[in-house]
């Protein structure tokens, strides 16, 4: 199944920040959308530039709890920083033309739970959730 | 032999240093190296027949390079700018402190071995003594809920000394290389030179790839597989590997834009491995009449350290505009020493005109390496009571709750 | 902050499952609660016996989906079973009187979402999310 | 130098494997392959100066030991038993078919070396050919959507046989090493039902350490650690380390009770490098006049191994109750040949008695899985496609589709 009939038949909107945001800006939009584990970096233009995971933000906000780091957690601790700083800028997306059981195991290995779908430009068209694809396997049983 | 010996070492250190910190609350690393004293030719080694000689070498070698490779991507240039003046002049202040008196004690009592030029021992051990171990001090943190400027200073310092000492330690090796010839001086320059280009066009291309490779365990292929092939050269066009390791983590992280997790995560696992082998070996190396004979050096090495530590710090905070109440302690709070500076140590072994002093370094380490994760603890804890930094009511039960909760668990 | 003290506070409550119960039920649990991510498996007595975590059920329901398999994943796929085959039989629990923070690492390591608190007999007091310590911790900044 | 060679194999290798995967479709193994033959001492390898005979054989024992280990783990009984009666028997059939027809093949011809009686080599091939590589066949699986009894005999099947192999070439070996003689059966046994008591202790000790381990890097260590001790305990008291790491597995995942993340999980993240030095070091040991010059026995290997197996499976499917369509198709799909038996072959290697064979039996496996590998793949879709389990609309776009992806990523 192709990326945009998903999304025709299973519309799905994307959380999105803009890189400038600070952490705890981030956070918010999490504890907004409790259902969300992931939200999407945009810039000024619109264009998806990075990700930002739900343990990934946990994590650096709750360093404090943690009574081990390793140096990168260390300094990330320490310094502190934008969603620029910290967001994935190494996204995963797909094109709408896209068939979706080609691309979906690169996103259980990045451990996400939804696929951005995107336009030639980059810009956000929708996402595709795991609960979704859950939903329509468990109706085959 | 050598497999089972391995195999040993990894499963009785890794048992005996986690239950040590479980029941008695000492760093795992101080358990890490009592097993390898055991399997120590003076004691139960040479009753077994175990032999480590032919494996540690490019074992070490390697290791040492991973270790390096997450210092070197510990931070991005971004990251180093905002850590703030203080917590830079400190660390170098620290660095510089710990090194000059060492430096200048060992020369002072001409401490030597045959083989090298006199200041050839006291610049190693100065080296070696510019490096701290985070997990002891982030262990006290935890416990005692520290917080503030002096516990958030602390934190960055001891990210970045090690940085410092490998560079220190890479330039120290290169010198004793060329012996103070100073017609060896371009092997020097090329030692140093060769690996930071060789490192930096390395890590440019390792995060090029790993953007290729969406699999966990690919990347972990790439990553080791780069590490491993940088020592390779190191070893034969004869520059520093370490250094090179260094600079392919920070420059695999500076072209790696923001997000670090896909190029150290699989690397950082390892870490924990490559240590447990560090200290065990360490151990083995420790020879009980060196250690007695020398007793007095390890003291001097350690009290030299702490003083050089402290007052340097002491010095570089207050340069850099930190107020008294973090300056005053912010050495006390790093004197734990462990993994990078004992794989150092070993790393000499391999080369025979060293033997001499390797076995020498590695004693006196090994042994202020127990001294000062024991005596670390409570110093950093000092320190931070003494800045008013710690939760005292909330903290101490760490050993006790773990016990049981323990015990709670499974079927 | 002990565990107690904390649920006072912010009361949440376990999403919890059979053993016997068959994995598209599971996840149907999943989809009826959207911003849960750790469900609990209790057995007739009302004691956790078990943790399911969603990435672990999508990965079970949605194998087919993946191009690479480890043996275990093979079998898995081929085998299917109930809820009991595929739960993790060692869950982390905490008692009343723990302090959070000396706790909270370790599921950070087990990559959960929640803790559940469990009174003497192993029976479910409630969860602490991390959802909420998040909350928490952004009031700080 | 051994450094710098086995860097250069990890990295050269999985560029070489990735690319020929992404470009060609093929699997990555005949990459890793390929550039080991580029670095064999015919090509550049004297050239270049490079040496890997001393490092070979005790990374191989370990490599060998974690791939066991996975083996072992893959399933508990609990999921043995529904694996449906078929499935076990059409497994059975199409291992005891490969073992029988290419053993009496190879004894008919008489092929030997002279170190060893008459069944040696024929016996060592025949225990090769039992192994089955799951990659490929889940690729192809995959790429073409295949569902239906067929596609799910065909997973459950490659997931089992290697534990098959694993124990056929474990007592294979035993006999060789008692050189046939009765006066030696209880060495045999003992290489045997050591490995199985010392595994299956192992794999209760370790599934109640890990418990008390909550920490991936240290979970780690502890299993690591276990396999590299079974392994080196293997050795200094002559028994079988295969089987010994394969009943760890085993065991520990029985004992582990339902999930088995914990214990197996660190470990798996290890198998793609451990597969990428069996093959690299395979390729290294390829021998072009070797190759050459028993062509018709790489050649018959393939035929007798493929033929046996199509044959055995239908026997053990018809026999389990399966409908012809599985039982027609069961053994086509499972040519490709991998990771465990080349593993296998290297491990020959190690001992000097064995080393002929060894050289003609890594020739003979290399050269098979180049063959089985691309071959197996069409064979596995040419079944699947007469079972009318493909999804021929969707399928087959895989390569294109992957190269215009990677190109969208990144900034």
């Amino acid at each position: 199944m192709k990326a945009s009939d998903w999304l025709a038949a299973h519309p799905a909107e994307a959380v999105t920040v803009s890189p400038e945001a600070s952490l705890p800006e981030a956070a918010a939009l999490f504890l907004e959308h409790p259902e969300v584990r992931d939200i999407y970096v945009v810039d000024a233009e619109g264009r998806v530039c990075g990700h930002l995971g739900f343990r990934r933000l946990a994590g650096l906000l709750l360093a404090h709890l943690r009574p081990t780091h390793s140096r990168r957690q260390l300094v990330e601790r320490v310094v502190g920083g934008s969603v620029r700083e910290h967001m994935d800028d190494h996204v995963l997306v797909m094109r709408p033309d896209e068939r979706i059981s080609e691309v979906f195991h690169h996103h259980m290995e990045r451990r996400v739970e939804a696929i951005p779908v995107v336009d030639g430009e980059r810009r956000l068209l929708g996402v595709i959730r795991i609960a979704d694809l859950l939903r329509k396997a468990i109706n085959r049983y | 032999m050598e497999i089972l010996l391995i195999g040993i070492l990894l499963l009785a250190g890794l048992a005996f240093g986690t239950l040590g910190s479980h029941y008695f609350g000492v760093p795992r690393v101080v358990g890490y190296i009592l097993i390898g004293m055991l399997f120590s030719p003076d004691l139960l080694g040479d009753y077994l027949g175990l032999d480590a000689a032919r494996w540690t070498q490019p074992l070490v070698a390697i290791a040492l390079g991973i270790v390096a490779y997450l210092i070197g991507g510990a931070a991005t240039v971004g990251q180093l700018r905002r850590l703030g003046v203080s917590i830079i002049t400190a660390t170098v202040g620290k660095v510089t402190g710990a090194f000059l008196l060492v430096f200048a004690g060992f020369v002072w009592l001409g401490v030597g071995v045959p083989d090298l030029p006199g200041w050839g021992v006291p610049l190693v051990l100065a080296a070696l003594a510019t490096i701290t171990a985070p997990a002891a001090i982030v262990a006290i943190i935890h416990q005692y809920r520290a917080r503030g400027p002096l516990t958030t200073a602390l934190l960055g310092m001891v990210a970045m000394d090690d940085a410092l000492g490998v560079v220190i330690f890479s330039v120290v090796l290169a010198l004793l290389a060329a012996d103070g010839v100073v017609s060896a001086l371009p092997l020097v320059v090329w030692e140093i030179v060769a690996a930071l280009v060789i490192g930096g066009i390395g890590g440019w291309l390792i995060e090029r790839i790993s953007r290729l490779l969406h699999e966990h365990e690919l990347r972990l292929v790439a990553l080791v597989g780069a590490i491993i092939l940088l020592v390779g050269l190191a070893e034969a066009w004869h520059f520093s590997g370490l250094l090179a390791a260094m600079t392919l983590g920070f420059t695999a992280r500076w072209f790696g834009g923001s997000h670090a997790e896909r190029l150290f995560e699989p690397v950082e696992q390892l870490e924990e491995m490559v240590f447990v082998l560090f200290f065990t070996f360490a151990g083995l190396y420790f020879d009980l009449s060196v250690a007695v004979e020398h007793g007095w050096l390890i003291l001097l090495f350690f009290m030299l350290r702490a003083a050089g530590q402290v007052v340097g710090s002491w010095i570089g905070a207050r340069l850099g505009g930190a107020p008294p109440a973090i300056a005053n302690n912010v050495g006390l709070g790093m004197l734990p020493q462990g993994g990078v500076a004992v794989g150092m140590a070993l790393m000499l072994e391999g080369q025979p005109r060293f033997a001499e002093m390797a076995t020498l370094a590695i004693n006196i380490i090994t042994a202020s390496t127990l001294l000062t994760e024991s005596i670390g603890a409570l110093a950093a804890r000092f320190g931070l009571q003494r800045a008013g930094e710690l939760d005292m009511a909330n903290g101490g039960q760490h050993a006790g709750q773990q016990g049981r909760r323990n015990g709670d668990e499974g079927k």
